[in-house]
């Protein structure tokens, strides 16, 4: 990068979104779903992996869009890709045969194993909420070599069970997930929230913290976890953005869709009512 | 050529082959968004329908609102990044509605055997989760899981689904009823030719020679497809590649202010399907609220492939060399 | 476009690629026919190949009187119109080389599952024939049948396979390895994809550009390919569609008054293949032997596809409303 | 058909041709091999049934080639096809999908239930001759719901049993084809060898003779089956080809690729001495 100098002003979804950058290595193929991890794996372009190549499950790979994707379906995702296919194209030749690197994911739900949960809370059949579902998330989860889990920080979220396993990450931990029958060499990496960033131990797989953000304790990320969080030894606090990341991330979300949703959102109604659309 | 025209309204596509009951595939990913014809199955008020595609959203959400569905096999339903499915999420929780879940990979291949002709697709995923060990209306006919014969790996079988029709929104197609489509597919290939029949609305109906000069974009041939309807804007507010953006204002505010509240949809549903006659209806209406320039402002820059030489013979290069032997 | 550039001589592709023993898939049928790598394998005296491919000819053929050849997994070999592939018959006869045999579709959905990453692909022919009962060197592995788990019919599941190396010709590929093939593809895209390794031929290198203008035409992209060989006629005299016919005439000679004839077998192969030193030598022989005109007959007359419109979107429709409101 | 005079002048290979193009109704789609039934489809689609669709495994169906094609893979069956695929297209799509209605089939050996080899003959492992194989044979006299299979008439090429069975026909008769498994509504629907017609018995499916050829006699045909061949109580003659009929055929093949190979053969021989080529 031009500039390592640390930004001195930024916001906790910045944050994240740099450290999903810096999980992407130069030339890694990476799956992409929608939000954040999007604007983490352009910034990653942009600076350190200008080589790495996204893979997104509508069938387009490879491709430079020529304005911010709101989502994996975006028009602008097909001119320009190197390959324009469907969706069985990116998830049997590409991610079931072991090609992808990275993946993206999230839910409402993870437990220490990084499991996940993105299809209701309570009874499946009797939901209390209902949630969009699996989406490719369970692809993702299950064929990518390195999963990243992306997720709101909030004590239900982080769970001792999930209601329901939308995306399988370690299962029961240790050697569990390779028993059920799931591809050696792969697994959740991280879990990127938004109080810090958690890893999963080699032996018993089981979730960990590494970093905690910027103005966030240790003890606060204990008490928002539904179970007995062990912490790294080496525990640090998260790197925080450059300020050429900062930069790069406010040039490629300039009005607020992704990162200033509240705000956003205030313009559209204002616009609407205006007009007395609404 | 010969052949009767497949072209007719929606209205008559609709009523002639969609029936109270069936289960139907309806592209309803945004590029491809089988609008037109989600909202005329809204105006006829099919019911107990079962519905099937792996990640919809506004009119998966509208049909459901609208009470036309019993039964859903998705792997995801939301407005995408605008914001919840509303209908969709209440009608679960409720237990108006039954879900039937995959992944979109499984979705997608369960379409895949379908159009292939084969009872069930393998697949390596749904594994160790809730998707292969919760069985809804499907039950033990959801999927399955064997021992690899050859390998002994745990493999799963997606059983394969041959809905009563498949619906799709696509660029062009000629009277014959060729359909062509271009840009990424989704899972619309599948779900298209999965079908027992096939309904199609489309931008453009070109003639049979514009089929012809691109032969690899060739969705489905006319024998696979008993309509063709002429539907210009049919996917709005989704996109279609090559003619109009998504109108992501109009879906944010749909998401947003509209789909959670039930007077709000009601309004919405009055105005831009029960109060239209059809998509020029709607389309009209589009333009007297909004105006011209924001429906045209989502149209592309162009951006074109080249033109790809597949070459001809009019004649045979070995017999040239006898005529000259002959001579 | 940072990457190493995939761009290699055959000799190097072939020397660091294909050991003695491989299995290795070679599109061999007429169009996409990759006679080129074929002919450098034979110069390499590779041995023990087991070759597979669903309909190869000569260069099949070509191969197995060679000595390259242990064992063949196919559904057909013939020089097509024109005759009878003798050496690959004499070779069976003789019993020295075995084959598996498949059908056409069977070998494809071999070759499908491969390239899909499954274990196996399920279909509903090879049933009620010797195909299915006669099992040679692939024993157990190479189909068998269940019941299905959902419906009861009887279904075939024949093992996938990924060959050690998959070798193709197509049009284009660019320095990253993209490459771009059109037409009809028989089993080439399941072919070449199946493989673990890839060596693309090609006529023409070009840049990334044309490759992301025309992004439905991949067959692989470059992380896929090991390396990519620039090699002009690389399929003749097999056909590549947009830039040369069948050498009929050729083909024709081979089959009718070489191949069947030992002594000729050997003139022919030390002509063509042995003789020269690499693809643009056989093109030379060509040309000094049949001369410049009976080569340029082969091109076709031009059947260009339409460009079609992808469209671009330089901006985001939603947020220009927004700069409007906030003026 | 603008012409039904009966032509005086044709050769049996010709005749062969108009057989295999009445085979074809209107409006049909059919999967074509190599050789004859080529012929016979685009005779067909000149003449009674302009609007037959052919298809070829290679991929691409409903083309309209400006030359005979010479084979399946022809160059010139690309451009102006109604679509331009892979076999995996046509074989599953199409044809595992019962979409196809006419496949026309050819082997070394038929036996009286429509069985045909086209593998070998003698043991599998150690053949007196080693043929080409299946190709998409067998898959068309699967899933087509009318295969029509092409001979040459031989004593030993219409067998008692097969060598090997490349492509099923009715197995043992009756019902067999349908208990192995195979589609219902589907099997072989005649035999147009070079001597006659030869139909399926409706309940035995034992092959019957139907027409002989002008200038065979029946009794000539049952010393060429290895079987006691049964005889349509009303045989009769195969209806000869128009002059019509023979005009388009010869068009279509105007050097004799295909309907003169002996004399085409000189040619390109001569050719090639000629020039010091062999």
């Amino acid at each position: 990068m031009t500039d390592q100098k640390y930004a001195r002003d930024y916001t906790r979804p910045e944050l994240m979104i740099t450290a999903c950058s810096r999980e992407i290595k130069n030339g890694e193929r990476v799956l992409i779903g929608v939000g954040l991890p999007l604007l983490g794996a352009m910034l990653a372009k942009r600076t350190h992996a200008p080589d790495c190549k996204m893979a997104y499950e509508t069938g387009s790979f490879d491709s430079s869009p020529s304005r911010t994707p709101f989502s994996v379906v975006d028009a602008d995702l097909v001119p320009r890709a190197v390959h324009a296919g469907q969706l069985t194209d990116i998830m049997a030749l590409y991610l079931q045969r072991g090609f992808i690197d990275v993946g993206f994911i999230g839910g409402a739900q993870v437990d220490k194993f990084g499991n996940l949960n993105s299809t209701c809370l309570g009874d499946y059949f009797e939901p209390n909420v209902r949630l969009p579902g699996s989406g490719g998330a369970h692809d993702f989860g299950v064929f990518a070599r390195r999963s990243l889990i992306v997720m709101i920080h909030e004590k239900r979220r982080f769970v001792e069970k999930c209601d329901y396993v939308t995306t399988p990450g370690y299962l029961n931990g240790g050697n569990s997930r390779y028993e059920a029958g799931l591809p050696e060499g792969t697994g959740p990496a991280a879990v990127i929230s938004t109080l810090g960033v958690f890893r999963f131990s080699p032996d018993k797989k089981e979730m960990y913290l590494e970093t905690y953000h910027p103005g966030v304790t240790v003890d606060s990320i204990k008490e928002n976890v539904n179970w007995d969080l062990k912490i790294s030894p080496i525990v640090r606090e998260t790197e925080p953005p450059t300020e050429e990341q900062i930069r790069i991330i406010r040039e490629l979300d300039p009005d607020g869709f992704f990162l200033r949703r509240g705000e956003y959102n205030k313009r559209i109604r204002a616009q609407a009512e205006n007009m007395g659309w609404i | 050529m010969a052949e009767a025209s497949k072209i007719m309204t929606m209205k008559e596509a609709i009523s002639q082959f969609v029936d109270d009951g069936m289960t139907v595939y309806i592209s309803a990913v945004w590029a491809n968004h089988a609008a037109a014809a989600a909202h005329e199955i809204i105006r006829q008020g099919k019911k107990n329908l079962t519905l099937v595609e792996s990640s919809p959203g506004e009119i998966f959400d509208q049909m459901i609102g609208a009470g036309c569905v019993k039964r859903l096999i998705i792997s995801w339903c939301a407005n995408e990044a605008f914001g919840t499915s509303y209908r969709f999420r209440r009608a679960v929780e409720k237990g108006l509605i039954e879900v039937e879940d995959y992944s979109n990979f499984g979705l997608t291949a369960k379409l895949m055997a379908g159009a292939m002709g084969i009872p069930f697709m393998p697949i390596l995923s749904q594994q160790g989760s809730s998707i292969n060990e919760i069985k809804s209306f499907l039950g033990e006919n959801k999927l399955k899981h064997i021992a690899c014969p050859f390998t002994g790996q745990k493999v799963t079988l997606i059983s394969g689904i041959n809905p009563d029709v498949s619906i799709i929104h696509c660029q062009r197609a000629d009277l014959e009823g060729n359909i062509q489509t271009w840009g990424s597919l989704f899972s619309a290939k599948w779900g298209t030719l999965a079908g027992k029949k096939i309904i199609a609305s489309v931008e453009e109906v070109v003639n049979t020679d514009t089929i012809r000069r691109n032969p690899e974009l060739t969705l489905a041939p006319g024998f696979r497809v008993a309509a063709v309807v002429h539907e210009p804007w049919g996917a709005h507010p989704g996109h279609l590649f090559g003619y109009h953006d998504d109108d992501r204002w109009f879906r944010y505010m749909y998401a947003n202010f509209v789909a959670d509240d039930d007077a709000k949809f009601k309004k919405f549903m009055d105005e831009w399907v029960y109060g239209v006659e059809d998509r020029a209806g709607y389309i009209s209406n589009y333009l007297r609220k909004y105006g011209y320039k924001r429906l045209m402002r989502l149209r592309p820059k162009p951006f074109y492939s080249d033109p790809i030489n597949y070459g001809t013979y009019p004649f045979d290069t070995m017999h040239m060399d006898i005529q000259e032997v002959m001579k």
